[in-house]
């Protein structure tokens, strides 16, 4: 019965959605004039870069807080893990992984510099970073993580703690984030290097603070 | 302008979307639950970039949402996982307690 | 005024981190004296909102539509007021409750910190896709607290929270994304003149979406139901926190687009917030007037007291409503604070979670019985308390305006409210049972409880200045 | 901040300072208690005195403070108010001095002397409020700082009894607020003012405000024990013999019966109630309440409960006096406010003496109490016979004025009210004092608690006050005329209700 | 009715009958594979919205994180384990 409501709703919902959907003229406002025109002084070469950590800069700031808040939690819960698995990992996968560690960190780094002209950037070399550490762990090669102690603390926050910094540095430049234009540059890759660490550890974290 | 890969993928997202809150009002298995969340929030986030591009131009405005979107959703989701592994650690059960009270 | 401003985004976000560095259980030190200066920013922040008006702050220097732009006005102000005022002596009390091995308390102060942190961020975003950023700060925090070294009843009510929280957030998102697929901008700001209405029907389903998802954040009824578990499961620190401020920053959110960008689609719908309001304020009554345990009772009452809230709306043409609103958010927020906090003392000191429990202890606790007393009057509306104001306000508004089912329903719910207050008093005045021992309490805890609530009806003595910050913003 | 304005807030401060200090002290800690009790009593005692000269000397004291843009939290002392305050204030240190002999190493002494403070502030509150919304906060805080005084005992029976009074003061605190927003909102203020406010209004507002008086007068109404509101009375009897007399005499009943001349004399005006065509039934309701309280008196064996029926019919006095127009009714009703409340605080101390030195709280045990106990008995006998209205007891001038006034009022029906009313009370009266003079002495009292020492018949702390206000009681009796009678200032007060001179 | 359009709608369809197998398939498993081979076409969707970025992290983090956290809650869980609807 319930499940009868529930799916006919749905149904109707998406219909009245699509259909609104479809009706829609072309909106108002279009960004990406000023998104483009912007992009000189915006210290990076790729729009979406500079959206990311430039003009919509602050909302990075507090999505990494939210990401540190996702480690903590699992923290705070305390999960009581399976004891670690016994049986030894095939010699193959194991050489495999040693072998493909080293290229993914200069795959991380290269995209962690690309981000500044074209698709890649911090989130895409954290990604890959924490990648890499989450196949040394199938690998075998790297147990589950417990509790934190302060030296992987401190990289956890470094990122975040390097991006509040600089935020707040610039507030006398009249606002909260705001780069002067000939520095942006260097300052958001020196964010955006520190943040490659934090997130790599942090996306690793979420998985290594919860297995064995 | 239905045809634009925008617009197709905004439908797309909307399909999805119901699919995941469908799935997320009906499903009482926790990890289930997780997934139909995951679903949801991909269909937010196509339709997100696709309305906005629906005449195929890309806008970075609503990508660069889309990326912070989902890496909230990870964490979201790993969080999500602690719980339900907790409370499986803790009771056994996969599914929540009915409002007994 | 700029640095109040962005001082209270950056000092939790700082000492949070600060807090989690230090390791578990460290923390509280730093967080108090932060809470301090935060306190000073936001009465700076609300001083020069008053003389200055409205103040926008665009982060990175773009301004909108382009980049974010930040903005407190009366409304803002008075809830970053009240943010910081209920947050510091909860942080005192906090500090008293958690024990050095209390595995609930490991993880309190950078939770904590990144939960107030984001109701800050909230209460000062103007960006839709900002505040959704913010609410998921607050609800991922929210959850952390309730989760927190708890057992089996925490973990899945903190788990039926998160999933409440998800849905909302995640409706509220998918109207975010319509909005910006209409208007091609998320700046409220920027929305406000182009948002008509004869908007696309697309904007009145993102309108409806972000209305429920917020709802169901908030706990209106009959989105009520993850409330009570996860408020009356928490430790009494966290309860409190979520109970005075977590639910009032959904609605908040609620207002602000309500009186904002989407007021020329609101007109439609104005009495269903008031009727599940009124619902909310039954329902609520009654299961608080029947609950057994103390803190189940308390956290129904914020799910009645929370019905007031949306008895505003169909009022808001005249600026005493929203005032009344603002006023019951005051109220309510530091008498609930200060009623969990007084309820988390009896339960240490009595060692169980239930009403037929308290008996004797107005000989036992006669400070923090006289708190939980406080914290009733302003829940009863009884003068003289802010709450009486609200019910003042509400009433004159309701009656302004010819409304006469609004002013009867908020004298109905004193009267219930009052059932289930007494309830709990006439318990404690009953002798105490023989040999009913009590562990020894850590005094801060008491003084704190009575702070808050004597706070709450102090404030019913002089609200005219917060009247006036909020008649000239909102 | 001038004196004048001061002046009210330290009439409030003289009880409430001592009650938050009071709350703070130690269970053990009984001389400093007393100390304080006391000293808190004098120096209102003593501020109420400076506040009478001064307003016979035409001085006026009053002060406000915004509370919400628009509403203020208002006091002012005026010639009404401090008939009320005097004899709260008299009463209260009185009352005190034989709480402090009655609860001899009772438990909780703290708490119930903080409460009782409380208790009195707000009075002061309600007897100085310049405005409904100051009367209302008062009011309420009345109610309370009462509950944990009725239910000080601690036993079930205590919480049905305060549970009861809250259901009733709640609810009538409900109506009255309603009553007073409306009010607020048709008007813009709730200012008290001689002669009323609303004359001002439109006629098309008539509907309302004859729905607003009943809301008003269902609010105070309560509190004055006014048919059929009164059923909290008798259930609070389970309170000790000091919060009784509180209750009856000093505080809450009072409190009512004064909100209710408020309402009559300075909201809606005599002449404006009048045209309203208010009056008359108010007056009616009030006869009834005088009677049925008189009737139900009269079958109570619990000596608390027959005085507390009496209570009833004697406050109802107050409201059919303020019913009747003209100025000699309201006289009336004023100066039985503060007789009533001399009288029947006496015979409130005197049950308490029974009660605490006999262990007699049933009329059938109180054969030949008047032998062992003659001084209270003395006191109790003057009292009942004030309550009569006999000759040259208070009671007697208050039923004079009333008569006076019916008649003036064109209300003969009311004179035959007060007449069976009389005849009712002493049946319920004159049976007690038989029993206590002229019946022998049983073999054993009930349980006696303090044995006589000569002439001190129990403590000296519970035998004093109930003597003082009987003197009381029989000097307001003779010398009705004197310079500063409640006489005179109720003369005072209906001049300005009724704008107008009174012949000598 | 170009190339493009239809490789999008088959996209679409991929999409959708994955996300609708992910919830309705009876093992667990075997949805949360489902589930990753979604996010990979997730990852493909986004190359189609000229959005690489978005791409590269939802193949990274959508499909391979998450997965990886979902295989692993998986393999935790099915010790004592409820079979849920």
């Amino acid at each position: 019965m319930k499940r009868l409501a529930v799916v006919t709703a749905a149904l109707a919902f998406t219909v009245a959605l699509i259909a609104a959907m479809l009706e829609l003229e072309t909106s108002p406002i279009d960004l990406r004039g000023p998104v483009a025109a912007q992009l000189a002084a915006s210290g990076v070469d790729h729009p979406v870069t500079a959206v990311l950590l430039n003009y919509r800069g602050y909302d990075t700031l507090l999505e990494i807080a939210v990401l540190l808040l996702g480690v903590l939690v699992i923290l705070a819960v305390g999960v009581d893990r399976p004891a670690a698995r016994t049986e030894q990992p095939d010699p193959l996968l194991e050489t495999l992984v040693r072998l493909a560690l080293p290229l993914m960190v200069v795959v991380a780094v290269y995209l962690l510099w690309a981000g500044a002209f074209r698709p890649g950037g911090a989130f895409q070399a954290g990604a890959v970073l924490a990648a890499a550490a989450v196949l040394r762990h199938l690998a075998g090669l790297q147990a589950g993580w417990a509790a934190p102690g302060l030296r992987l603390r401190l990289g956890l926050v470094a990122g975040f703690v390097v991006f509040l910094a600089v935020a707040a540095a610039l507030l006398p430049q009249g606002a909260l984030l705001q780069y002067p234009p000939a520095q942006a540059g260097m300052l958001i890759l020196v964010i955006e290097a520190a943040l490659t660490v934090s997130l790599g550890l942090i996306l690793a974290g979420l998985f290594l603070f919860l297995s064995p | 302008m239905i045809a634009s890969t925008g617009m197709i993928f905004a439908v797309t997202g909307a399909v999805l979307f119901a699919l995941g809150v469908a799935g997320v009002v009906l499903i009482d298995h926790l990890l289930r639950r997780i997934l139909a969340f995951n679903l949801m929030g991909s269909g937010i986030f196509l339709i997100l970039v696709g309305l906005a591009q629906r005449h195929d131009v890309p806008d970075p405005v609503p990508q660069a949402m889309v990326l912070t979107g989902i890496v909230v959703a990870v964490a979201a989701t790993a969080l999500a996982l602690a719980l339900v592994r907790k409370l499986h650690a803790l009771s056994g059960r996969l599914t929540l307690p009915g409002d007994g009270e | 005024m700029t640095a109040a401003l962005t001082g209270l985004i950056v000092v939790p976000l700082a000492w949070a981190t600060l807090a989690f560095l230090l390791g578990p259980g460290r923390g509280a030190v730093p967080a108090i004296v932060a809470l301090g200066i935060q306190l000073g920013l936001a009465v700076n922040l609300a001083h020069g909102v008053a003389v200055e008006g409205t103040l926008v702050h665009p982060v990175g220097g773009w301004g909108a539509p382009l980049g974010i732009d930040l903005a407190v006005d009366g409304l803002s102000a008075a809830m970053l007021l009240l943010t910081q005022a209920i947050a510091l002596p909860l942080a005192v009390y906090a500090r008293a409750y958690f024990k050095a091995d209390d595995p609930a308390g490991r993880h309190f102060w950078p939770l904590a910190g990144f939960l107030i942190a984001g109701l800050n961020a909230l209460f000062l975003a103007a960006d839709l896709f900002n505040l959704y950023v913010t609410l998921e700060l607050v609800g991922l925090a929210a959850v952390g607290l309730v989760a927190a070294g708890g057992g089996a009843p925490q973990v899945a009510a903190a788990l039926r929270y998160l999933f409440a929280t998800l849905l909302g957030s995640g409706a509220y998102l998918l109207a975010v994304a319509l909005v910006y697929g209409a208007y091609g901008t998320v700046s409220i700001a920027t929305l406000l003149p182009l948002v008509t209405a004869e908007a696309p029907r697309l904007v009145w389903i993102a309108g409806a979406l972000a209305g429920v998802g917020l709802a169901l954040k908030t706990a209106l009824f009959p989105f009520h139901f993850w409330l009570p578990p996860a408020h009356g499961s928490a430790p009494a620190p966290v309860s409190a926190l979520l109970s005075a401020l977590v639910v009032k920053a959904s609605f908040y959110l609620i207002l602000r687009l309500w009186l904002g960008p989407f007021a020329p689609l609101a007109a439609v719908a104005d009495w269903l917030p008031a009727t599940l309001g009124a619902a909310a304020i039954f329902w609520g009554s009654w299961q608080a007037i029947r609950a057994v345990k103390l803190k189940r009772l308390i956290a129904y009452s914020t799910v009645a007291q929370l019905g007031y809230l949306f008895l505003i709306f169909p009022l808001l043409a005249q600026t005493g409503a929203l005032q009344a609103g603002i006023m019951q958010v005051f109220a309510h927020g530091l008498a609930k604070a200060g009623m969990f906090a007084a309820a988390g003392v009896m339960i240490k000191a009595t060692g169980q979670d239930t009403v037929a429990g308290l008996a004797g202890v107005v000989e036992r606790l006669p400070l923090t019985l006289f708190a939980f007393g406080l914290a009733g009057m302003t829940l009863m509306g009884l003068p003289p308390s802010s709450g009486f104001l609200a019910k003042w306000l509400l009433i004159e508004a309701a009656l302004a305006q010819g409304a006469w089912v609004i002013a009867i329903v908020a004298l109905a719910g004193g009267l219930l409210a009052a059932i289930y207050v007494f309830r709990v008093l006439r318990q404690a005045f009953l002798l105490a049972p023989a040999g009913g021992d009590v562990a020894p309490v850590p005094r801060t805890l008491e003084w704190t409880a009575f702070a808050l609530s004597a706070a709450s009806v102090l404030l019913g003595l002089r609200g005219v200045e917060l009247m006036q910050l909020v008649g000239g913003g909102g | 901040m001038t004196t004048n304005e001061w002046l009210p807030l330290a009439v409030l401060a003289s009880s409430l300072l001592p009650g938050l200090l009071i709350f703070a002290l130690p269970e053990d800690r009984f001389r400093l208690r007393t100390l304080l009790n006391l000293a808190g009593a004098l120096a209102k005692v003593a501020l109420v005195v400076a506040l009478v000269a001064g307003v016979a000397a035409g001085e006026r004291y009053g002060v406000r403070f915004a509370v919400l843009p628009g509403v203020d939290l208002a006091f002012k002392v005026d010639a009404l108010g401090l008939l009320f305050m005097t004899l709260s204030t008299a009463l209260w240190l009185l009352t005190t001095l034989y709480a402090i002999g009655y609860l001899e190493d009772a438990p909780h002494r703290s708490r119930f002397f903080g409460f009782f403070s409380l208790c009195v502030t707000a009075t002061m509150g309600i007897s100085m409020a310049a405005n409904l919304f100051t009367f209302f906060i008062f009011y309420e805080l009345l109610t309370l700082s009462t509950f944990p005084l009725v239910v000080h005992r601690g036993t079930p029976k205590a919480m049905r009894g305060g549970t009861i009074y809250l259901a009733y003061t709640l609810a009538g605190g409900t109506a009255l607020l309603t009553g007073i927003v409306w009010l607020n909102h048709l008007l813009g203020h709730t200012e008290f003012a001689d002669a009323g406010i609303l004359a001002t209004l439109g006629s098309e507002h008539a509907g309302s405000l004859k729905v607003i008086f009943v809301l008003l007068i269902a609010g105070v109404g309560v509190k004055a024990a006014l048919f059929p509101l009164h059923g909290w009375l008798p259930q609070a009897m389970v309170a000790p013999a000091p919060v009784s007399a509180l209750l009856h005499a000093v505080a809450v009943v009072k409190a009512g019966a004064f909100g209710i001349v408020r309402i009559v004399d300075e909201i809606y005006g005599p002449e404006f109630a009048q045209s309203l065509g208010l009056l008359q039934p108010l007056a009616v309701l009030a006869a009834i309440t005088i009677v049925w309280g008189s009737c139900r008196a009269l079958f109570q064996d619990d000596l608390k409960k027959r005085l507390a029926f009496s209570t009833v019919s004697q406050v109802s006095y107050i409201t059919l006096g303020v019913a009747m127009f003209g100025p000699l009714g309201t006289i009336g009703g004023l100066v039985h406010l503060v007789h009533q409340g001399i009288m029947k605080i006496t015979l409130f101390f005197c049950a308490g003496n029974y009660a605490e030195t006999l262990g007699i709280h049933k009329v059938s045990e109180m054969n030949g109490v008047g032998r062992r106990m003659p001084l209270t008995t003395l006191a109790f006998s003057i009292g009942a016979l004030g309550m009569m209205g006999v000759p040259l007891t208070a009671g007697a001038i208050s039923k004079l004025w009333l008569s006076d006034g019916a008649r003036a009022a064109g209300m003969e029906w009311a004179v035959w009210v007060l007449w069976t009313s009389s005849l009712l009370n002493a049946a319920y009266f004159l049976p007690i004092l038989w029993r206590a003079w002229m019946r022998p002495v049983p073999v054993a009292w009930p349980e006696e608690h303090i044995p006589a020492r000569g002439w001190r018949e129990t403590a000296l702390l519970l035998l004093l006050p109930p003597l003082f206000t009987a003197a009381a009681t029989v000097a307001a009796g003779v010398f009705p005329d004197a310079a500063v009678t409640p006489l005179a200032w109720a003369r005072l007060i209906a001049e300005s209700e009724y704008l107008m001179r009174l012949a000598p | 009715m170009t190339w493009g359009a239809a490789f999008d709608l088959l996209l679409a369809a991929g999409l959708v009958w994955s996300a609708w197998r992910t919830l309705a398939t009876r093992r667990l498993d075997r949805a949360i594979v489902l589930f990753i081979a979604f996010g990979l076409l997730m990852a493909l969707a986004w190359a189609r919205l000229s959005a690489p970025d978005i791409g590269l992290a939802e193949a990274a983090i959508g499909a391979g994180l998450t997965g990886a956290l979902l295989l692993d809650a998986y393999g935790a869980l099915t010790g004592r384990r409820e079979d849920g609807s």
